[in-house]
């Protein structure tokens, strides 16, 4: 199958996917209740505001029409409206969802990492101590409740150590919105500002000395390395030389994603700010994921390393680092990426609790929030949503999946 | 594989002789761990109303001061009503254990058939309940049980059924895909070719053959019910109040951990954990028995 | 190999130096901070709760503790309590007014306006607005909002502008609490410019200076983030136009309130230092352990907030007075006040709190639990051991109320103790919680109630009267409870009220639509250096007195 | 220069399975000079492939090398650190594997290889350069030099060890051992990749080490030959001596199992009976149960290898007479 005719069909096949979707949610929030309007009222008793509500949200109609009327006006990319107060529930999403997405990227950074460096270790000490603590260690992150592993980090590193916010997306004042308000004394030390930049520094470079592992191209790794100097050299430049115009007000949105808002703004003071504040929430998310990933990880490794092109990269003498990731781990890779599409969805549900323990405004707390308000319309209108992201996800998975592994890529 | 070895087979898998086991390595090692943890956990909540040393219900409130910490009176302390955690941990289990175990038996009952059937036929059937499926799978489980627990409320077996509902497609994938391969498989074109019935086949020949996975993917499956579970309790979408339940301990533990009240949250967290993880080294350890590609070189 | 290596060895010097020195250059130069203004001017204060406003902030409608706490700092009355009041009647002091006086019969008042006043956009204040103010709360009628709950409507006659700076009152009766029912929030001044006469202003996106009518506070709301009926930023900025600028207030020129999803949050936050104030609500227990870190401070007010119990009266089981007092009589006050809260609020036998004139312990009478009472009840309706008296007793799971699950579970507890009662307990988000009061699905339901005035009147008429308890929706009418209540707010003399309020409790015990079962008060934590925090019995926020001590 | 490039001293590598030890080498011991060809002959599960992993240490665990030396050049590999042994593989010790389908790492094209494994021995060396390089190399194999970018799929068998071969003398080394090189392959190729390999041998002039269960190729192809049986060497000398006076029962059953175009009538024999599990080897001899000239004290005792001559060893008590009976 040529690499094109490989992504249309894939393509293809995720409309109907999204329609199956679409169609059970409607199913689960709108047939099987039977009436929820009736639901958010609990009783008859009040037959005139239920009339209202039924006639303003369309629920008045056939169940048929309803559900031609939720297709077509999903293809607009309207989701409906909250039974709360009418207003649209596809704005209040896309205004939540950049939290969310910041916190599974950076969760699932650290998922990925653990699970792989973990995963490798274990693999390449099979049966030994070292194996059987990992693959312990694995278990056991998995059957924590994320809840429980938060709260304990949120009191050990928040409240007992002091180095960590345990709540919230960003300093306060720093808080995107329309206005400008002078600066008192933010929250930290030196030794967490220097410490947390300089691991952020170490940790792209890292990424960057993987990925050339990885390629294992020479001209590319010399341009690339000049790349990545160029852009924080001129990054810090730009921070530097601007500083005294540098406002530590409010953030300027353009993504949503703190971290990605905060270096377009050029202001590396909020970036790292940001990044406290992902820490928590993120690493504990990440943690709990991280047993997946270090399962896949050590049994596709346990494989690949037993395929003779390893042995014979030795043969050959090449450095370990260079068999463990280039020959064995390159190969059991491209199961790992479609898991990682798998358990973006399992991270998106862990979000969710996630929020509600470190008061992350994301869809997360937007969707508990909709339960506690009884608000159906808008609780279908997430759950699509997320039917939607996750079907994309995997999509885009599919195809990385394509592109990476040559013997498809023809 | 004869019929008789994949009986044997099947024995050796379900019912593991604990030293046997032991033998087998770090995989055998889990089995028997997790058994253990797993069978005493039930047994503790199932003789729970005859060894609780105070009513863990609302009946129990105020048999100790509020918030006793941890002593010999009340070895695992009291909470903010005064109600013995010790109790409560014993009997809180109960939820959590009737959520899972009606969870799980809803997924045999719907997954199990639905796999056979689909994969069995084939055709248009097992292609369009392939994609329903797939759907379902790939969506995140917590935010569909979510949902729905949220339309039926509260309760064991509506928040049983929404679990349910999540984790059918795994049994459905894997019963799929196993009976694929066996369908090929000589015994089975032995057993056409001499006549067999479909309806034959399909229960003699093919339904024993995928016990050991549906049981791998069942006790898998216990853990992720407790978890969500107790997620959904976390949310408030879990049982009244008023019914022991670790998970409403673990919310109301977490309000009362700030205050430096660690005894509230930390047993009832810890039984869920070792739930969880009693049935996740089993899963873990019979996969890794049923699927000797790893077990050992 | 090689260049690559010079090449990351460079980039991570250049992070480590630009660290440093980004740290070093980033911080906020130590000599040209001194040269500042004073830090009370410049300061900002960071403020966390778990509330959150319940409709909108408009005083038309909205009735919420959290709602009322911001309408107070985005707007003024003609009256206000001095800080630190206690109900005694010095304690109204003059706002938009600066003097007023009373008619013979106390049904005309008539207030001089304060001249030269401001709304936050320049629009010059006078006696028009006072006028619109009233009349138009009135013709709204919010079937949820305090004009409808206060009864403005039964109390005053009309609003008449004698000139530019003077305003009269007409009153329908001699209403003794008037000067107490202008300081309250409800009565704030709106500005006609931004709040129509025949339509609530709602929360609107984006908008903040259109999502509320005021402009006469010490505060301009400059942030109001809200999404679909849960707040989720808020920004309080000083306004420069407010009456009393010159005299230094608002003290703090930036409020940010975080909105935390439940008391652990909260108190983590306040514990690790992420904010300055946590108010509204932290739990017994976390008050109890803040109270032990030195670097907090924790503040207890006066106790006018209660909690009672409301029953439905329209339908079995509660349409029987008798069944009322028989659960009334199995409530174990002491236990809830011990177990449930430490001890921290103490129990209360009247709907009045203990402390204002007026009050009697008349609930006392049915026992503190008199459990065999209870069975006596309950037996002459052939309720027994083997026939349980069941119903439902619903609570709010949000945290609006400090405690709710536990004291739901300790209710449960205490009522089943009689031996003839069986309760299954249900709860609900607050929200959900409204609405189902609104439709009166409920039989037994628990609610909290804050003063809007000072004043026994505002414990008895909301909740008793047949037109001032309609947003209870308990359907409770008694003709000579109204009768009596209505004597006992129209008279100013003190006695004579004290006798009607008297008897008003007694025939409350008698007809039991209401249990009372404590009386607490607001608790705030801040950091050892938050000052200018009055929390007195008006339980009122008041922002523009805080301030962080240098 | 010495002529003698590498000496095996009692070689023995062990296997820790759960079950118990499998010795998979015992004792084994060569010389190899430079330039020679040495045949290690044995059936599968003999111990052939783990002697000649084992000669660059690379032992899959959980086997393990507990004894003997190694000496290269007067240098016992044995004790070299790891980062040294490393240095030493590939470019002193090459190996070519068995199946060239699996052996190239799948997601890296063919030149990859090439520049890694010469950037890694010879990191001063520039990535064009080394490509220059493979291209040469490639050319000297019989590959077009455009195929530099293929990927290995893209590849036919043959021509995939024909890379593996090219890889192995990338850095000259001195000795390339090349485990079953024409198994995989179809029987045409074979011929010709065992040709490949003699050419680059003389062009190159390295050490060849081929391990073969086919006698007859050794025979052809090799200057020596070590037979092995379950992890014992049994007979170790020149073809020659091989051929024309092979001494041990088992290396017999081998020359008779060889078909021979010349003698039309031949019979051929197969050895009856399979090699001994290695678990629990048969006690005494391990060859006596399928031995056809048996004695009594092979059951009893394990027999030692005598040198019958200068530079034949075998290891049968037949000819125990002939050597020196000291042990």
């Amino acid at each position: 199958m040529t690499l094109r005719s490989y992504v249309v069909s894939r393509i293809l096949l995720t409309i109907p996917m999204i329609f199956i979707l679409l169609t059970i949610v409607f199913i689960i929030v709108r047939v099987l209740p039977g009436d929820p309007v009736l639901l958010h009222f609990e009783k008859m008793e009040n037959p005139r505001a239920m009339e209202e509500m039924r006639q303003k949200l369309g629920l008045d109609k056939p169940i048929w029409i309803q559900y031609f009327d939720y297709l077509f006006n999903l293809l607009r990319g309207d989701l409906g409206k909250s039974m709360q107060d009418y207003s649209p529930v596809a704005s209040q999403i896309l205004s939540a969802f950049p939290a969310t997405l910041e916190l599974a990227i950076f969760s699932m950074i650290i998922a990925v990492s653990i699970g792989i460096i973990l995963g490798v270790e274990s693999s390449k000490s099979y049966n030994k101590p070292k194996d059987h603590i990992v693959r312990i260690f694995g278990i056991v992150t998995y059957a924590i409740p994320v809840f429980f592993l938060g709260m304990i980090f949120q009191i050990v590193f928040g409240v007992g150590l002091r180095w960590l916010p345990v709540g919230g997306r960003i300093y306060p004042t720093m808080e995107p919105s329309g206005l400008r308000i002078p600066l008192s004394q933010p929250p930290g030390g030196f030794a967490t500002h220097l410490l947390l930049s300089c691991v952020a520094g170490l940790v792209a470079v890292m990424m960057c000395v993987v990925a050339l592992k990885i390629r294992g191209q020479k001209t590319t790794r010399k341009t690339l390395g000049l790349l990545v100097s160029l852009f924080l050299t001129v990054w810090i430049l730009w921070a530097l030389a601007g500083w005294r115009f540098i406002t530590l007000g409010e953030l300027r949105i353009s993504t949503g994603l703190y971290t990605v808002d905060s270096l377009l703004e050029g202001n590396p003071y909020k970036f790292v700010e940001a990044l406290r504040y992902l820490c928590l929430p993120s690493l504990t998310l990440g943690l709990v994921i991280s047993g997946v990933f270090i399962r896949l990880t050590r049994s596709n490794m346990l494989e690949t390393l037993r395929l003779d092109f390893v042995t014979a990269a030795k043969a050959r003498g090449l450095k370990e680092i260079t068999v463990t990731y280039g020959y064995a781990f390159r190969n059991a890779f491209l199961p790992i990426l479609t898991m990682m599409g798998l358990q973006f969805a399992t991270l998106l549900a862990g979000a969710v609790l996630t929020e509600t323990t470190f008061s992350w405004p994301g869809l997360g707390r937007y969707i508990v929030d909709r339960i506690n308000f009884r608000d159906y319309t808008a609780i279908q209108g997430a759950v699509v949503f997320y039917g939607i992201l996750v079907s994309l996800v995997s999509l885009v998975v599919d195809l990385l999946y394509a592109y990476f592994d040559p013997r498809i890529r023809l | 594989m004869t019929r008789l070895e994949v009986k044997r087979s099947m024995l050796a898998s379900i019912v593991p002789g604990l030293a046997s086991l032991g033998k087998k390595g770090l995989a055998g090692w889990l089995v028997v761990i997790g058994t253990l943890i797993v069978v005493s956990i039930v047994f503790m909540t199932l003789i729970a109303p005859w060894i609780t040393p105070y009513d863990p219900s609302t009946r129990g409130i105020n048999v100790g001061r509020p918030l006793t910490p941890p002593n010999p009176q009340f070895p695992f302390g009291t909470n903010d009503l005064g109600q013995d955690m010790l109790s409560r941990t014993i009997a809180g289990g109960s939820v959590m254990l009737q959520v899972a175990v009606l969870s799980v038996i809803i997924c045999i009952i719907i997954g199990v058939p639905l796999g056979l059937f689909s994969s069995y036929v084939g055709g248009m059937l097992d292609r369009t309940t392939c994609l329903v499926m797939d759907s379902v799978y790939a969506f995140p489980g917590l935010i569909l049980a979510i949902a729905i627990a949220a339309t039926l409320g509260r309760g064991v077996v509506n928040m049983a059924l929404s679990i349910a509902v999540v984790y059918v497609p795994s049994y459905f994938r894997v019963i799929r895909s196993q009976v694929l391969s066996i369908k090929e498989t000589p015994y089975v074109e032995a057993a056409k070719s001499i006549g067999a019935k479909n309806r034959t086949i399909l229960f003699k020949y093919i339904l024993p053959n995928v016990v050991p996975s549906i049981v791998v993917v069942a006790t898998v499956n216990f853990a992720d019910a407790i978890l969500t579970a107790a997620g959904l309790t976390f949310i408030g979408l879990g049982v009244e109040v008023d019914i022991p339940d670790w998970g409403w301990d673990l919310a109301n533990g977490r309000r009362l951990l700030p205050s430096g009240v660690w005894w509230v949250i930390t047993f009832p967290g810890i039984f869920i954990i070792l739930l969880a993880l009693g049935f996740t080294l089993v899963g873990e350890g019979l996969s890794e028995l049923l699927n000797p590609k790893l077990a050992e070189r | 190999m090689k260049i690559t290596k010079v090449v990351f060895g460079i980039v991570i010097v250049v992070i480590v130096i630009a660290a440093i020195a980004g740290y070093y250059l980033l911080q906020p130069p130590k000599e040209k901070e001194e040269e500042k203004p004073p830090v009370e001017e410049e300061s900002l204060l960071i403020m966390g709760t778990t509330d959150s406003v319940e409709s909108c902030l408009d005083p038309a409608r909205a009735y919420d503790f959290f709602g009322w706490e911001i309408i107070q700092s985005l707007g003024s009355g003609l009256v206000e309590y001095r800080p630190g009041a206690t109900g005694a009647p010095g304690d109204i002091v003059p706002a938009l007014a600066t003097s007023w006086s009373v008619s013979e019969d106390g049904k005309v008042w008539t207030f001089n306006l304060r001249q030269g006043v401001k709304f936050d956009d320049g629009t010059e204040f006078n006696a028009t607005h006072v006028k619109y103010t009233f009349d138009r709360g009135i013709s709204i009628a919010d079937e949820d909002g305090p004009f409808v709950g206060i009864g403005y409507g039964d109390i005053i006659e009309n609003v008449t502008v004698v000139s530019k700076y003077v305003v009269k009152f007409h009153l329908k009766i001699p209403f003794s609490a008037f000067l107490s029912l202008l300081a309250c929030q409800a009565s704030y001044i709106v500005d006609p410019k931004y709040a129509p006469f025949d339509a609530v202003v709602e929360y609107k996106e984006g908008d903040p200076r259109g999502s509320h009518p005021m402009g006469l506070g010490p505060y301009v709301l400059t942030k109001w983030e809200r999404v679909a009926g849960k707040d989720t930023e808020m920004r309080l900025e000083a306004n420069p136009n407010y009456w009393n600028a010159t005299g230094g207030y608002p003290k703090t020129k930036t409020i940010i309130i975080k909105f935390y999803a439940d008391s652990a949050g909260l108190a983590l936050a306040i514990d690790a230092g992420e904010i300055d104030i946590a108010f509204r609500q932290l739990s017994a227990t976390d008050i109890n352990n803040l109270k032990t870190k030195t670097h907090l401070k924790v503040w207890e007010g006066t106790g006018a907030f209660i909690q009672y119990l409301v029953l439905q009266t329209k339908r079995p089981p509660f349409d029987n007075p008798k069944i009322r007092q028989a659960v009334a009589a199995a409530i174990n006050r002491t236990a809830i006040v011990e177990t449930v809260f430490l001890g921290q609020v103490q129990k209360l036998y009247s709907m009045i709190p203990v402390g204002m004139f007026g009050y009697k312990n008349a609930f006392l009478k049915l026992g503190d639990p008199n459990y065999a009472l209870t069975r006596e009840l309950l037996s002459q309706l052939g309720y027994n051991e083997n026939n349980k008296l069941s119903f439902k007793l619903w609570y709010e799971t949000s945290g609006h109320y400090p405690q709710s699950p536990q004291l739901a579970q300790m209710l449960k507890s205490s009522l089943e103790a009689s031996g003839v009662i069986s309760v299954e307990l249900e709860g609900r988000d607050w929200a959900a919680y409204r609405v189902s009061r609104r439709n009166e699905e409920m039989d037994a339901y628990i609610l909290g109630w804050y003063p809007d005035y000072i004043d026994p009147d505002d414990y008895i008429y909301p909740f008793l009267h047949s037109s001032g308890g309609s947003w209870l929706h308990h359907n409770y009418g008694n003709p000579w409870m109204d009768q009596l209540i209505e004597w006992a707010r129209g008279n100013t003399t003190q006695s004579a009220r004290e006798n009607l309020y008297g008897q008003i409790q007694d025939l409350m015990v008698d007809d039991c639509p209401i249990i009372p079962i404590y009386q607490g008060s607001a608790w705030a934590v801040t950091k050892q250096d938050v000052k200018g925090i009055y929390l007195d019995i008006t339980q009122s926020w008041r922002h523009w007195l805080v301030y962080r001590e240098k | 220069m010495e002529k003698q490039l590498l000496a095996v001293e009692g070689l023995t590598v062990e296997y820790w399975a759960r079950r118990g030890r499998v010795r998979a080498v015992d004792s084994v011991s060569f010389t190899l000079d430079r330039a020679e060809t040495l045949g290690v002959v044995g059936e599968s599960g003999s111990g052939k492939s783990t002697l000649g992993l084992s000669l660059i240490r690379l032992i899959p665990p959980p086997g393990r090398i507990i004894g003997g030396h190694l000496w290269l050049e007067g240098t016992d590999l044995l004790k070299l650190r790891e980062e040294e042994m490393r240095n030493v593989r590939g470019r002193k010790i090459a190996f070519v594997f068995q199946d060239p389908m699996t052996s190239l790492n799948p997601v890296k094209k063919i030149g990859e290889h090439f520049v890694e494994l010469i950037r890694t021995h010879e990191p001063k060396t520039g990535r064009e350069e080394a490509l220059r390089r493979a291209e040469k190399l490639l050319n000297d194999v019989g590959i077009q030099s455009e195929r530099i970018n293929d990927y290995p799929h893209q590849l036919s068998g043959g021509m995939r060890q024909r890379v593996m071969i090219a890889l192995s003398i990338a850095l000259n080394p001195s000795i390339v051992i090349a485990d079953e090189p024409t198994t995989a392959l179809d029987v045409i190729v074979q011929a010709k990749i065992l040709d490949l390999l003699k050419n680059v041998q003389n062009v190159y002039a390295m050490a060849l080490i081929l391990i073969t269960h086919d006698l007859s190729i050794a025979l052809e192809r090799c200057n020596k030959i070590l037979v092995m049986y379950a992890g014992q060497m049994v007979e170790y000398a020149s073809v020659e001596n091989i051929y024309n006076k092979p001494q041990h029962p088992y290396t017999r059953g081998l020359l008779k199992s060889i078909p021979n175009i010349e003698l039309a009538e031949q019979k051929l024999e197969a050895i009856p009976g399979s090699p001994p599990d290695l678990l629990n080897p048969p006690r005494g001899c391990r060859f006596w149960p399928r031995c056809p000239s048996s004695i009594g004290k092979c059951r009893e005792r394990e027999p030692q290898p005598v040198e019958t001559e200068p530079g034949h060893f075998v290891r049968c008590f037949l000819h125990e007479v002939a050597g020196n009976e000291s042990n």
